[in-house]
């Protein structure tokens, strides 16, 4: 409806506008020492998210160094088998669960989601906080059991019996199960959060098949997490009651089962891979189509295939078990499932390679990591296309072969795009432009670097040299190989440095960003950068796939809210139609609180059964204090209004 | 440059000294010492058993869960099974119980392993290497739960025939120990 | 990471390029089994190296056909027929992909198969026992003092079907031997069988490929694969007891061996040392190497293991044994006689 | 494109200062993530429930050297269950008519229920016949049950807290829709409690 005064559209917003400076107060988080931990916005959560995972990707990267130092000359006498398990334990841990899953699902998408979405904030903003807390938590376990010479030592799966109360004498084993409890509740939470605002928290008019491209993987992302990590959850806390109460459910001599143990990490185990490979293709179709210039060719394509590999994925978690001796009929159809997956992955490169071919193709900073993605991804998953093989994977399981396979599909599916997606949205999120010859080094270096380390470990892999040896001896012919594959380390070394100098330098004398340097397409550029915390200063509707590329100039924005309360707009799942209204709940210091209760029963229950009851008292304490209602809400309504049933 | 050195020396240390002696895996073992049997008095000819200082190198061992590992294992292989069964005893006499007849001590249990007693318990002395007898040593002692739960070995992947040494109560010793021969 | 450009040997680079006819790699088979994974292996990575050639050179062209170098953003294009050309073309990729996939998939069933095809009439029968960190190999047979005991050498006639039966005592480990086969798991409370066969005779090098703990890394094994008649001596040789100690010193070696640590965990038939603990050493002399294809089979060798195992491999089950310089001396001379 | 660089002014707007600010049912968001909540337990349950099935293939006789679990308090229980459905089923029906009274009612009589069963449970585990460190099939029983007797008591206390907050004035609006969902939890919590009950009493007799 027309209204006298027209508002100015978001894009235009100076935050100098009365309704500006009313938001700006109504949504401030708190500042101080105190505010950091009541804060709840998702960008600042966002940004922790990216910050602290990068951090432990740094750290899982020392320990792969120290790892390709060992391996430089057989019988290395630089690391003694005790200290090179729990290395390469903790390379694999940090790097999945500290790093992998943090960075491309809970970072990414606690910062962007709502952004796309042309939400205020994230739904649930207290239980988002309290998963970055909770990820802390199980970081903090970890790495102080590393210092303190307790750090896991069983591998980042950690096997029955080998993990079992039988073999592996003190905690090391526990440090790592309640890791998993941590980083895996972290996880679910942001999950939930994410979902609920894709759901529910879009802009009028996004329908579903107005989505863009990352909005569908998160969903479908978010989901695979809801069916797949309880799963790893179930596998750990079974082993920890074996360890801690002596229960026998992988004691086979008392009718317990060691294979039971394999089908419930890898049931979650397989669908991980995907829940951190569809977050780096999610973000290489938003690039693919901002630097193409053009819609993305195959939208429902794409999204078909997004859905399919989150469905595949849980149908494969056998080929990581295809060595224990299966039924063939089963080997067989998870041969067939696991080549399967390839149909939908393909379908999205062709569609991106369409996309380039019928566009207009600009080589900025961040396709030029595309390009690298494409390239090693594409390696890794053709090698994945062998192991699928039962008789070729008997082979090299469990060799260097399957190293430099999953290392080409985690970096190359994972890590490249997680660089492409750095140096694309970092001026949103810093307000400054990368430098682009710094970040041009820092590709070369690092593709340079990765290639040379994990192609090589191919061939050390055809040559029989097993994983997770810590030495071997002169006359296995391995040294010349593993030299080789250890130089390229020094080359991604320099890399990372490159990296993080350009960081640095950036965020105090880069160039300007603007509100959408790259002029792209989705609806977090069309706010300043760095977002005001109210995000946007009108809620934005939408009328097509690409808002800010086909939307008419005179796209209606949304009036109405309370700015005085901190209102939001929940709509329709499907259509996106408004609905009702919602009020987000703000800052608070509960789910800080809860998160410390909670990992002190969840640190205590590593040593005794009693930090379940004692520890269960303070968590309930501080859940009621997080739920009670406050003081301001209910806010008054106006009387007689409808509430809709 | 030096600072950085001092700070480095500062971290390592610092994490020394946190670090838990109970994860130690104890891989390279010290020099046997020789005259440690002579140190050691059979408890049962004196009173105040107790009391009687035993070697220093029997504490890294039984705060060390990975050497009362080994000690488990060892207890098997070597069957003690044979004459102790799995603590309960049998040929010869209890384990879990609170009657020590030479004396609840590792140095005790160490010097019963190494000299052997009368009425069957044969000397291992030579067999049985030092370090492996005073792991053995702290493994019976968690038997009788005289060791710390977190350094106990828990349940095993053999048949379920006794609560775990983890979760046995502490048997104290009595003061007063029993006469050689009289379990027999 | 400064060091590890100090520790270069660049002959090893050039050696590491060269394919050396190891006896330990996938693509030097020496065994039907091995030889049909090998063959599978390069259809497999011949069909995908042409897919990664095709798909590389597919983003090269298209970035290189429609690039522009400008550093501000341009305007957004449409290109209808364009899409409509595309949608014929990937539909088209998309069903030579699916067709790819169901030629591998059929090859690599038939080619399973034909790995665990029916074992053919009269196998030799091996049972692998796994433990931390050797393993121990029986040739079972219904008369005990018919069954043959030794460690980590396997020896097989050429040519002929082996049927191996595993089985665990502690924890997972796997079966792996590059040029023969490819790997099972040992895993406690599960006893399965697989079987092999080698045509070449040799020493072919096999390892465990399932993390087991500390000395994973010096779990190996050797499969010896000779002529029939050389086969049936070795299995005569094994079935004897030990030696009688010759000489004056072999004597005294026999006495240190029963007075010391070694009888509480070692076997040595015809003698009082009977604990089968760690490997059966009553043909030690014998094999190649020891310690689990860890050391050649010297008497230096021998010697160091005995005295400091746990420099050679922190963590094994194996204690030192600080002996009399003389002591030692005897003992290496008895069982170096155990042929 | 274009359209960005210069400052454009809006006569359009999508005003929705008239919609509700409360909801009921499917349109909640708090409902849909108590929705993946439940999701996510019932994936648990579901995994635990085929690792029984499977390690129940491990061995021949079932349970194995143990009597089965004694009927009487579970089927007491299950039975507490089932009547439990009708205070929760109340509260759903009424909340969204803002009756305060007779919301209060609702979640009393859930309350009482609920420590019925929880003290039932009690019982029940004296009556299992099997310690968890017994063998695979008494872990898997306890942990079952004690899955199982960890939501019951999650839910009696969040019962217990609206209750607490339906004797104050913020039982208002949204505090009705959360009285609402949690009847919906507590649907869940009684459909897995049955199902516990089936494997821990039926299967160990019949299968």
């Amino acid at each position: 409806m027309p209204v006298a005064e027209p508002v100015i559209a978001n894009d235009q917003d100076t935050g100098q506008s009365e309704l500006a400076r009313r938001l700006a107060s109504t949504w401030r988080q708190p500042r101080g020492f105190w505010g950091w931990f009541c804060n709840t916005h998702h960008t600042d959560i966002g940004i922790r998210f990216i910050v602290t995972s990068f951090i432990f990707l740094l750290l899982g990267g020392v320990l792969a160094a120290m790892i390709r130092l060992q391996l430089v000359r057989p019988e290395n006498s630089l690391m003694g088998p005790d200290l090179y398990n729990q290395v390469f334990t903790m390379h694999g841990s940090s790097m999945i669960f500290l790093f992998a899953v943090p960075m491309m699902f809970q970072g990414f998408g606690v910062y962007i989601v709502p952004l796309m979405c042309g939400a205020r904030n994230i739904a649930f903003p207290r239980l988002n906080a309290f998963s970055y807390y909770l990820y802390v938590g199980g970081a903090l376990v970890l790495w102080g059991g590393f210092l303190t010479n307790t750090g896991p030592d069983v591998g980042w799966f950690a096997y029955v019996p080998l993990s079992g109360p039988a073999y592996s004498p003190g905690h090391r084993a526990d440090i790592w199960s309640q890791m998993i409890t941590f980083t895996e509740v972290s996880a679910l939470g942001v999950a939930i959060c994410l979902a609920t605002t894709i759901l529910r928290h879009r802009a009028p008019g996004m329908t579903l098949n107005r989505m863009p491209m990352l909005l569908w993987e998160k969903l479908v992302i978010s989901i695979a997490v809801i069916f797949a990590m309880p799963a790893v959850m179930i596998a750990s806390g079974l082993l920890l009651l074996d360890r801690l109460i002596g229960t026998h459910f992988f004691n086979p001599a008392e009718g317990g089962d060691a294979l039971l143990y394999q089908h419930l990490f890898w049931f979650f185990g397989h669908p991980e891979v995907y829940i951190i490979f569809l977050p780096g293709a999610a973000i290489v179709s938003t690039l693919v189509e901002c630097f193409s210039r053009r819609r993305i060719f195959g939208y429902t394509p794409i999204v078909i295939s997004v859905v399919a590999t989150g469905f595949i994925g849980f149908s494969v978690w056998v080929h990581h078990m295809f060595a224990t001796g299966l039924p063939q009929l089963s080997e067989s159809f998870f041969t067939a499932a696991s080549l399967m997956i390839v149909i939908p992955t393909g379908t999205q490169f062709f569609c991106w390679m369409a996309t380039i071919w019928h566009g207009r193709l600009q080589l900025r900073l961040p396709m030029l990591w595309c390009f690298g993605f494409f390239f090693t991804f594409l390696i890794g998953g053709l090698s994945g296309v062998m192991l699928a093989s039962v008789p070729v994977d008997l082979q090299v399981h469990d060799t260097y072969f399957v190293v430099a396979h999953f290392h080409y599909v985690l970096i190359g599916g994972a890590l490249f795009p997680m660089f492409a997606g750095l140096y694309f949205w970092f001026p949103k999120i810093a307000g400054r432009m990368l430098n682009d010859r710094l970040g041009a080094w820092h590709f070369w270096l690092f593709f340079i670097g990765f290639n040379l380390t994990f192609f090589t470990l191919h061939f050390l892999g055809l040559r029989g040299m097993p994983r997770r040896v810590y030495t071997y001896g002169p006359d296995m012919h391995w040294q010349g190989l593993n030299v080789l594959a250890s130089i390229g380390v020094v080359f991604m070394t320099a890399g990372f440095l490159v990296f993080l100098v350009n960081v640095l330098r950036s965020l105090r004398m880069g160039k300007i960003a603007g509100n959408n340097p790259w002029g792209d397409a989705g609806l977090e550029w069309a706010m300043s950068s760095p977002p005001p915390p109210y995000n946007f200063l009108h809620l934005p509707t939408v009328s097509s796939r690409d808002p800010l590329w086909e939307d008419p100039p005179d796209q209606p924005v949304v009036v109405g809210l309370r700015d005085d309360i901190r209102e939001t707009l929940v709509t329709h799942s499907l259509d996106a139609e408004p609905q009702h209204k919602d009020e987000d709940p703000g800052p608070s210091i509960w789910p800080f609180l809860t998160a410390l209760t909670v990992s002190a029963a969840f640190v205590g229950s590593i040593f005794t059964p009693w930090a379940v009851p004692v520890g269960a008292p303070p968590v309930i304490v501080t859940l009621i204090g997080w739920l009670w209602p406050r003081g301001q809400s209910p806010t008054p309504r106006p009387s007689g209004e409808q509430w809709s049933r | 440059m030096a600072k950085h050195f001092y700070f480095a020396l500062l971290l390592v240390i610092a994490v020394l000294l946190v670090s838990c002696k109970r994860e130690e895996r104890i891989l390279r073992q010290p020099p046997p010492a020789n005259d440690i049997l002579n140190t050691i008095q059979i408890s049962g000819l004196n009173p105040g058993a107790n009391s009687i200082p035993t070697p220093p190198n029997s504490n890294m061992y039984q705060e060390s869960a990975y050497a009362v590992a080994e000690g488990q294992k060892l207890y098997e292989e070597y069957n003690c099974v044979g004459c102790h069964a799995h603590g309960g005893g049998g040929i010869g006499p209890a384990l879990m119980d609170r009657d020590w007849i030479y004396g609840s001590e590792a140095g005790n249990i160490f010097s019963t392993i190494m000299q052997g007693r009368p009425n069957g318990m044969p000397s291992f002395r030579n067999r049985i290497p030092e370090y492996q007898a005073w792991e053995i040593a702290a493994y019976v002692r968690s038997l009788a739960g005289l060791l710390p739960k977190g350094v106990s070995p828990n349940r095993t992947d053999q048949m379920n025939i006794k609560p775990a040494e983890s979760s046995t109560p502490e048997q104290t010793p009595s003061g007063i120990t029993g006469i050689p021969g009289q379990h027999q | 990471m400064k060091p590890a450009l100090k520790f270069i040997p660049w002959r090893f680079l050039v050696q590491a390029m060269s394919l050396d006819p190891g006896h330990h790699h996938v693509l030097h088979p020496a065994a039907p089994q091995a030889g049909n994974i090998e063959w599978l292996y390069w259809v497999i990575f011949g069909v995908l190296t042409a897919v990664f050639v095709l798909m590389i050179a597919g983003f090269t062209w298209a970035g290189a056909k429609t690039g522009v170098a400008a550093s501000h953003p341009l305007p957004i294009m449409e290109d209808k027929e364009g899409d409509h050309r595309a949608r014929w073309v990937v539909g088209l990729a998309m069903g030579v992909t699916v067709v790819t996939l169901f030629v591998i998939l059929v090859i690599s069933v038939v080619t399973g198969k034909r790995i665990h095809g029916p074992t053919s009439k009269n196998p030799v029968t091996i049972q692998v026992t796994a433990r931390q960190w050797w393993w121990e190999i029986t040739y079972p047979n219904p008369q005990a003092d018919q069954t043959i005991t030794t460690a980590n050498e396997i020896h097989v006639p050429v040519g002929a079907p082996i049927v191996v039966l595993t089985n665990s005592k502690d924890v997972i480990h796997s079966f792996w031997a590059p040029s023969i086969t490819g790997k099972r798991d040992l895993i406690p409370g599960y006893s399965s069988a697989f079987w092999f066969q080698v045509d070449q005779p040799g020493t072919y090098h096999g390892q465990c490929a399932e993390f087991c703990g500390l000395q994973h890394a010096h779990m190996g094994f050797s499969v010896v694969a000779e002529p029939v008649d050389q086969f049936q001596a070795w299995q005569q040789q094994q079935l004897k007891a030990a030696a009688e100690p010759s000489t004056s010193e072999a004597v005294r070696g026999r006495d240190v061996f029963l007075t010391h640590a070694c009888l509480m965990c070692h076997t040595i038939r015809g003698t009082d040392a009977g604990s089968h603990v760690g490997p059966d050493l009553t043909h030690i002399a014998g094999r190649n190497m020891i310690a689990a294809e860890t050391l050649p089979n010297t008497a230096g060798a021998l010697a160091g293991w005995i005295v400091d195992p746990q420099r050679i491999k922190p963590g094994t089950r194996m204690s030192p044994n600080p002996l009399a310089p003389d002591d030692l001396q005897a003992l290496i001379v008895y069982l170096r006689s155990l042929q | 494109m274009e359209s960005l660089s210069e400052p454009i002014r809006r006569p359009l707007t999508l005003d929705v200062s008239g919609l509700p600010s409360v909801a009921f049912g499917h349109r909640n968001t708090t409902w849909l993530a108590n929705l993946f909540y439940m999701t996510i337990e019932g994936m648990m349950f579901a995994l635990m429930f085929a690792s029984y099935f499977y390690l129940r293939t491990r061995s021949t006789n079932w349970p194995p050297g143990h009597l089965p679990p004694a009927l009487t308090f579970g089927v007491l229980n299950a039975v507490v269950f089932l009547l439990s459905v009708i205070p929760a089923c109340r509260v759903k029906k009424v909340a969204p008519s803002g009756d305060r009274r007779a919301v209060t009612n609702g979640l009393l009589a859930l309350a009482l229920f609920a420590l019925a069963t929880t003290a039932l449970r009690v019982f029940e585990f004296g009556a299992l016949n099997c310690r968890w460190s017994d063998d695979a099939y008494s872990s898997t029983v306890w942990v079952l049950i004690g899955m199982h007797s960890g939501h019951l008591i999650t839910e009696l206390i969040e019962t217990l807290v609206l209750l607490a907050i339906s004797f104050t004035p913020k039982m208002e609006g949204t505090r009705l829709a959360d009285a609402a969902i949690n009847s919906d939890y507590w649907y869940f919590v009684v459909v897995t409690g049955l199902i516990v009950d089936l494997l821990i009493y039926g299967t160990t007799r019949f299968l």
